[in-house]
């Protein structure tokens, strides 16, 4: 029951703004913003590979912090276990972690 | 002409400046050379050499309607000093209009923006500077605005009545040149009736930016 | 009239065309005008005074301008803060122009409004020539309560409730008054 | 409705088929790190910088070309415009050029009360320094606090002149008037409460290892380059040269303080902003010395040609009403000449040349503003840094547009 009001305030906060805002488009509204001046070249560049590299990075200890929350919530359901548990997941990905660290992925010059 | 105490490197300076033949003159303490235009990159470098080593400020001025002024219309003035700031030294060389000066920015790379300060402002072009275009004004923007010739670009304030009073006129009498405020017959103070302007230019109804 | 128009026009065109019933557009109303973000577009002094408005003295966050967003595109409400010369003013345009529906422009301080004491080949003489603008704060630099004033007046506007000094309604949105 | 795409730019650099195009980003006008209308220009290969080009003139004012249509009294309106953060540093500037043109005789109680003023609007600055440069660097706190303190010396100046900014208190020959009572105590409890403060800021920021982080050994300005380009104002001093105006042409009663110039010889971001923090540790220590040489006197200066007569002269002495119209309608004229006195301001040296025709406008006014030619250094520290250091970078620079662009 509660899922779907969730669901229902949701879909209808989304129709309402959608129904009652204005939709008022014009050439120059759309035009790409770039700090008030007329853009030039597309942001659809190529990116130098560095980036794509930091995202990977960013992706994977993110979603290490991400999976320390349910082990949080039911920390005191086994303590001893689930704390080597978390001991044991953090090493793993810390040999990662010294290898991108050797391997120079963070400074950019 | 007393060389003040500055003693050091603004005497050292001085002399140098002396058989680049530049005219030196003093007014409440402050020395400024006279140089032809061909001879001031010689001059900046030996004024750096004997010490002076920081330029602050290169500007123009436009003598067009100074009172009995007497040469060259535009004189642009280096400004330079030495580091313990207390020897100061003001180059001028005096151009008429469409004339050009060589570049400072060999001798001080900070001229760039200076120098392209003073040919936005006056016109005055340095030759060889790396990137000579307007610093400061729109790009659309005919003229050098510096130029005593250029106007001020007024635009007189309407009042909700309809009357507007013209900057110029109003002002007249503060310039100290002609009779000015009280000469008038109360025309410019409280506001010309815009209906029948009297005023010599200036659009009839409400001015455009 | 079509269910469709209820999609496709929106709701200033309706309520202008006295279709949609006024409670929604009253209710829509108020939410906008409790949450006015203003976009920085702060140019010279009045500037410092608009950063002055949002600290904890005279907390502008009170009037729902909590944040000031850098970019156009999340902004309603644009303050014009400082006199606006007449290189940035294509600037201002396109920035305006950039910004989403409905939108608001209050033009802050003397420079802005009426070129103050810079009355030469520079400045551009009123902003309005070159935006619609829906409040005029006055003073050199007006101190923040002047500007929450002005927010707060602006706020009155959006909710449909403002009459100029004859009396005479005053647009919701002066943008769409131009069209 | 799809987003219109822009053209593509016509010159990529093309070497061979691997070929990296530089990202030209226009860090812009109406940009939020740019602290006023700056417009930078940035070819950027990946995070690092490759050229910077600042365009600047978005907020060109025609301040000098107004001055020319003004009277010289009528100026003082004008000078504190340019830099808003520091106007009081302008108004002396331009009062003190006027009255050496003038051989004014300015009274000693008008010249510490202009210089307690200007100490105050220096602290001022170097606070919004401070909160807006760690804002650049992600501490968005520092901001509420430093505003704080900002409005404490916004109340003294409210009291003395009327306004919190852009004042017209300064007059060439003195000052508008004399200050209210509870000048002193007023500002004998803001310096007790501002050494708190300060001990709070200096382990707040100065031993903050994220801010050692990002400034250490960042954008690094030679002592060479500094003279190259004409540096001045604390970041000259950060980068080891001694020059401080106020110690090296004391004006206006400052040779009757003692204060330390700090200088550093790192010449990078770190250097850059502790230098203001310990002037403002300076500033306030001037400010008590002045407060406490300060005695009752005239502030404005006797000579009729200059100073408005006082009211109650007007009704018994004629000639006291023909000054006044004189003065009013026309201000006065000084001779010929052309006269520059430099001084120090928050960003550098600030000093007015004026050329007076012997009428009662100036014939022309050029300020030397500090911010302009400090500017240009942003360029050559910045290449081959980083794109977000390079932001840390303009504020550590501390240019204010309407000092750039007059």
């Amino acid at each position: 029951m509660m899922f779907l009001a969730a669901g229902f305030i949701a879909a209808a906060a989304l129709v309402v703004s959608g129904l009652v805002g204005p939709k008022r488009g014009g050439e120059a509204k759309l035009s790409a913003y770039e700090s008030g001046i007329p853009a030039s070249g597309t942001a659809r560049e190529r990116f130098p590979v560095h980036f794509y590299l930091v995202a990977m990075m960013f992706i994977i200890f993110d979603l290490e912090t991400a999976f320390f929350y349910p082990l949080a919530v039911k920390f005191n359901a086994a303590p001893q276990f689930l704390f080597a548990n978390a001991i044991l997941f953090v090493t793993i990905l810390a040999v990662g972690y010294l290898y991108l660290l050797r391997k120079g992925v963070l400074n950019w010059k | 002409m007393t060389a003040p105490a500055a003693g050091g490197p603004l005497a050292a300076a001085l002399a140098s400046l002396a058989e680049l033949d530049g005219v030196a003159s003093e007014f409440k303490g402050m020395v400024s050379v006279t140089l032809p235009k061909h001879r001031i990159v010689e001059a900046l470098e030996a004024v750096k050499a004997a010490g002076l080593v920081m330029l602050t400020d290169i500007f123009g001025i436009d003598y067009l309607t100074y009172p009995g002024h007497r040469g060259k219309r535009f004189a642009v003035v280096y400004n330079v000093h030495d580091i313990s700031g207390a020897a100061r030294l003001f180059l001028r060389v005096e151009l008429d209009d469409g004339e050009s000066l060589p570049t400072a920015t060999e001798v001080w790379p900070g001229a760039n923006f200076m120098e392209r300060e003073t040919y936005d402002m006056f016109g005055v072009v340095f030759e060889g500077h790396p990137n000579l275009r307007k610093l400061l004004t729109p790009e659309d923007l005919e003229g050098h605005p510096h130029r005593k010739d250029f106007p001020l670009g007024e635009s007189p304030t309407l009042f909700n009545d309809g009357r507007f009073i013209d900057p110029p006129a109003f002002r007249a009498g503060l310039m100290g040149k002609d009779p000015g405020l009280t000469g008038w017959k109360g025309g410019a103070r409280e506001g010309v009736r815009s209906s029948h302007g009297t005023l010599p230019q200036g659009p009839e109804e409400g001015g455009e930016p | 009239m079509g269910l469709r128009d209820l999609f496709e026009k929106d709701v200033q065109e309706l309520e202008a065309e006295g279709i949609l019933f006024t409670s929604l557009q009253k209710l829509v109303a108020w939410g906008r005008s409790n949450s006015l973000w203003p976009a920085t577009f702060g140019l010279a002094c009045c500037a410092i005074e608009m950063m002055a408005s949002t600290n904890p003295r005279t907390d502008m966050a009170r009037m729902g301008s909590e944040v000031f967003r850098a970019s156009p595109r999340q902004a309603d409400v644009m303050i014009v803060a400082g006199r606006l010369s007449k290189k940035m003013a294509p600037v201002l345009k396109r920035v305006y122009d950039q910004m989403p529906d409905p939108k608001w422009v209050i033009s802050m301080g003397a420079c802005a409004s009426s070129g103050g004491m810079f009355n030469n080949y520079a400045i551009v003489q009123n902003v309005d020539s070159v935006v619609p603008v829906d409040v005029f704060v006055p003073g050199c630099p007006p101190r923040p309560e002047a500007l929450m004033y002005g927010v707060m007046q602006l706020q009155k506007k959006v909710r449909g409730e403002a009459f100029d000094e004859r009396g005479v309604k005053l647009p919701m949105v002066e943008g769409w008054a131009h069209g | 409705m799809s987003l219109k795409t822009p053209p593509r730019p016509a010159e990529t650099a093309e070497q061979g088929s691997f070929s990296t195009e530089y990202m030209r980003i226009n860090v812009g006008p109406q940009h939020p790190s740019t602290h006023g209308v700056l417009r930078l220009v940035v070819d950027l290969d990946g995070e690092q910088i490759v050229s910077l080009k600042p365009q600047i003139g978005y907020l060109h004012t025609g301040f000098e070309k107004t001055f020319e249509h003004r009277t010289y009294q009528q100026g003082v309106t004008y000078s504190n415009r340019m830099d808003y953060l520091h106007g009081f540093a302008h108004d002396l500037a331009y009062v003190l050029a006027v009255e050496k043109l003038m051989d004014a005789r300015v009274p000693i109680r008008a010249q510490r009360v202009r210089v307690i003023l200007n100490e105050l609007n220096r602290i001022a600055s170097h606070l919004i320094f401070f909160g807006t440069g760690l804002l650049d660097m992600g501490a968005l706190t520092p901001f509420f606090y430093t505003q704080r303190e900002r409005e404490k010396i916004l109340d003294i100046f409210e009291m003395v002149a009327g306004v919190r900014m852009n004042y017209g208190y300064f007059r060439v020959g003195g000052l508008y008037q004399d200050v209210p009572e509870g000048f002193e105590e007023r500002v004998r409890a803001w310096y007790d409460d501002f050494q708190a403060r300060l001990d709070e800021y200096r382990n707040l920021w100065v031993g903050n290892d994220i801010v050692l982080a990002r400034t250490k050994g960042i954008a690094v300005v030679s002592r060479q380059m500094a003279l190259d380009y004409g540096l001045t104002g604390p970041s000259l001093r950060a980068s080891g040269v001694d020059l401080d105006f106020r110690k090296a042409t004391p004006y206006s009663s400052y040779e009757d303080y003692d204060f330390v110039v700090p200088v550093y010889q790192e010449g990078d971001l770190w250097a850059r902003m502790m230098i203001r923090f310990d002037e403002m540790v300076e500033s306030a220590r001037i400010v008590r010395q002045a407060l406490d040489m300060l005695e009752p006197g005239p502030i404005k200066d006797p000579d009729r040609r200059i100073s408005l007569p006082p009211r109650h002269e007007l009704e018994n002495s004629m000639e006291a009403v023909i000054f006044h119209f004189k003065l009013v309608t026309e201000g006065f004229h000084p001779p010929k000449g052309e006269v520059y006195v430099p001084t120090e301001s928050a960003r550098g040296e600030l000093g007015y040349y004026i050329v007076s025709d012997g009428g009662s406008m100036p014939y022309r006014v050029k300020v030397r503003v500090p911010s302009l030619v400090n500017l240009q250094l942003l360029e050559p520290s910045s290449i081959g840094g980083l794109f977000a250091d390079m932001v840390i970078n303009i504020a550590s620079f501390d240019p204010v547009l309407g000092d750039v662009d007059k």
